[in-house]
């Protein structure tokens, strides 16, 4: 009997195709019901061995269903006046997907093929006379390196050396002073960058219920920043 | 062209840790002897070809690969396993079947969406996605002019490198979906089912108690007597 | 010792990151070929030395050299200036890491002042500020109406061309970056919580149409008539 590992599995699809290649199904007169009910059944089995059901497979067993419901109505009919088969689309589907899976079977092996390959180690060792120009060029370099730098650098985001007298003791007073402050320095201020110049978690929460004050004061606003994770805070001239 | 560069090229293809594209050669031999210099892309590949059959009368124990647009120096199968006893670097994992797929999908539909790609392996494929863009296989060429306006996917030179593909066009052709329908045996699905559980032998211990209890309870049925139902006109 | 170790000892000091010394590759082939593979130090020794003279005798760009108690390839001197040529384009040709950053900054913060730039990268930025200036990525738009009006920079259309970019609001927005570059743990953690949302409702309707028809409990003892043929193991 088949002994299925679950994991095997890379989604509906797959687990369809596996149906229709042991039971040597006709992929293009699919049983519904049939494969409908093996779906299912296997669904359940994942609930009894207390496995996550992904949402995908649920999606595809409603979808089986309702495609079960279309095959007993009438059929409808597109342009030409042929009747539509409730299946086409799940069979485009699955055999879509068949054909990229069984490149993927092919990649696997230039996969195992390449692997047999290694490449020369220690490069540095080599003689090489060094050109002083140096300049930057882009070459290779993708919108994904960009977001990537764009991240570590918020994360980088060195605590900047604060040059003031440190005052254990913070008013919420003293900190919408301080807001006012730097607000009218720029006309706005960063929220992080607010924060990052804070050492102490005191202070930070002291400076966040002053910045909340002002806002239902009506002296500063608050709107989103470009930054994840961060807003922008300005000043109201009302304040 | 003067075969005095066949040691050149060799030097160059040599010293380089990726593949390196003909025209770079070329760059360099033109910047350094003058751009006067005779040298076509063809003369580069025949002076790799030439090196080649030179390693291989040798009995040298590499060759020159020709991947990725470019040459690299690369050791023979041969010797893959004393290598790979003494290397760290070669016990990398092998991509997952659905980093595989999705790398599929990614190489003969690209540029695509993420939706697009979603929408044809069934599955959530973020994570994958994910790995993929991390292991440099992958990467964002811009966006989709459509609706949404989503990014795109595209592979990269480290792709073919990692599958010894010199073009994106070198990939073996799919099978027409004719074909794929006509194709009965089910033979690849059990062998699929049979190498999966080898290669995943190390992982097998951790999974022990699952697969003990999948044993048990997944032996699913397929009945015949359901079949009369099922024939809908 | 047998010649045919040449080869393999070409493979273990081609392929090795750090100088390789004679001890490893007498482990790598004593491991592979049994304790009793006759090979010693000396013969290694001597292996490498006529490596060396057949790589002279071919005019091979490269020889091994005897380092730090091991062995390592490397190309001759002669063809220095080309090697150096090449790893210097390289370096250009990579955007640097703080050319990256720097710009990476702008590009999502723009218009901004090198004040502002400073504050976030930490450090001095005048040196890849003018990189990227000369490289035309990014440009001056005017100054800012703060004290000492300082310049604004913002990038070019130079830079949304290389990137595939129609408009610098096609830019990877905040969230997406958030959904592409998510830690696996997290990413798994979302796709449970969302899923497991998803399985109770859809199982609920699924429940609700099905439950006359099927009967999955009782189809759980599974019938024995096909399974034999079907064995795998």
């Amino acid at each position: 009997m088949y002994r299925i590992r679950l994991h095997e599995f890379e989604g509906p699809l797959d687990l369809l195709l596996f149906f229709i290649k042991r039971d040597e199904l006709d992929i293009y007169d699919i049983p519904i019901s049939r494969i409908t009910k093996e779906f299912i059944t296997y669904l359940h089995l994942l609930e009894q061995l207390d496995l996550e059901v992904a949402g995908d497979f649920i999606l595809m067993a409603a979808t089986l269903m309702q495609i079960k419901v279309k095959m007993l109505l009438p059929k409808e009919l597109d342009e030409k006046g042929e009747e539509i088969d409730p299946r086409a689309d799940l069979v485009k589907a699955l055999l879509e997907y068949k054909r990229y899976k069984e490149m993927s079977e092919e990649m696997s092996l230039m996969e195992s093929n390449m692997r047999k390959y290694n490449y020369r180690g220690n490069l540095d060792q080599d003689p090489k006379e060094t050109l002083n120009d140096y300049e930057v060029l882009l070459k290779n370099i993708t919108i994904y390196d960009l977001i990537k730098a764009f991240k570590k650098a918020l994360l980088d985001r060195p605590a900047e050396p604060v040059h003031q007298i440190k005052k254990w003791n913070v008013t919420i007073d003293e900190q919408m002073t301080y807001i006012s402050t730097r607000i009218s320095e720029k006309g706005s201020v960063s929220f992080l960058e607010l924060m990052i110049e804070m050492r102490d978690r005191i202070r930070i929460v002291v400076t966040f219920i002053a910045m909340l004050e002002m806002v239902k004061a009506g002296t500063i606003g608050l709107r989103e920043s470009v930054t994840l994770n961060d807003f922008v805070i300005y000043g109201l001239n009302n304040g | 062209m003067d075969s005095i560069y066949n040691s050149v090229i060799e030097a160059l293809i040599f010293a380089s840790d990726d593949p390196i594209p003909p025209s770079d050669i070329i760059t360099a031999i033109k910047a350094l002897d003058g751009p006067d210099t005779e040298i076509t892309e063809e003369d580069v590949e025949n002076s790799v070809d030439e090196l080649n059959r030179k390693y291989e009368q040798n009995g040298n124990a590499f060759t020159i690969l020709k991947i990725a647009h470019g040459f690299i120096h690369a050791t023979k199968p041969d010797h893959s396993k004393y290598v790979g006893y003494l290397s760290t670097e070669k016990t990398k994992r092998k991509l997952s079947q659905a980093a595989l797929e999705t790398l599929a999908i990614i190489a003969y539909k690209q540029p695509l969406t993420k939706p697009e790609l979603e929408s044809i392996r069934g599955v959530n494929s973020d994570y994958t996605l994910n790995t993929l863009l991390e292991k440099n296989l992958v990467t964002i060429s811009g966006r989709a002019e459509t609706v949404g306006r989503p990014l795109l996917y595209v592979t990269t030179d480290e792709f073919l490198k990692y599958f010894g593909l010199r073009t994106i066009n070198d990939l073996p052709k799919p099978r027409e979906i004719e074909e794929i329908m006509k194709d009965e045996d089910f033979l690849e699905q059990k062998r699929r089912i049979m190498m999966s559980g080898m290669e995943e032998k190390a992982e097998a211990e951790l999974e022990e108690e699952t697969q003990n209890e999948l044993e048990m309870d997944s032996e699913l049925q397929s009945e015949s007597e359901m079949n009369d139902e099922d024939q809908i006109e």
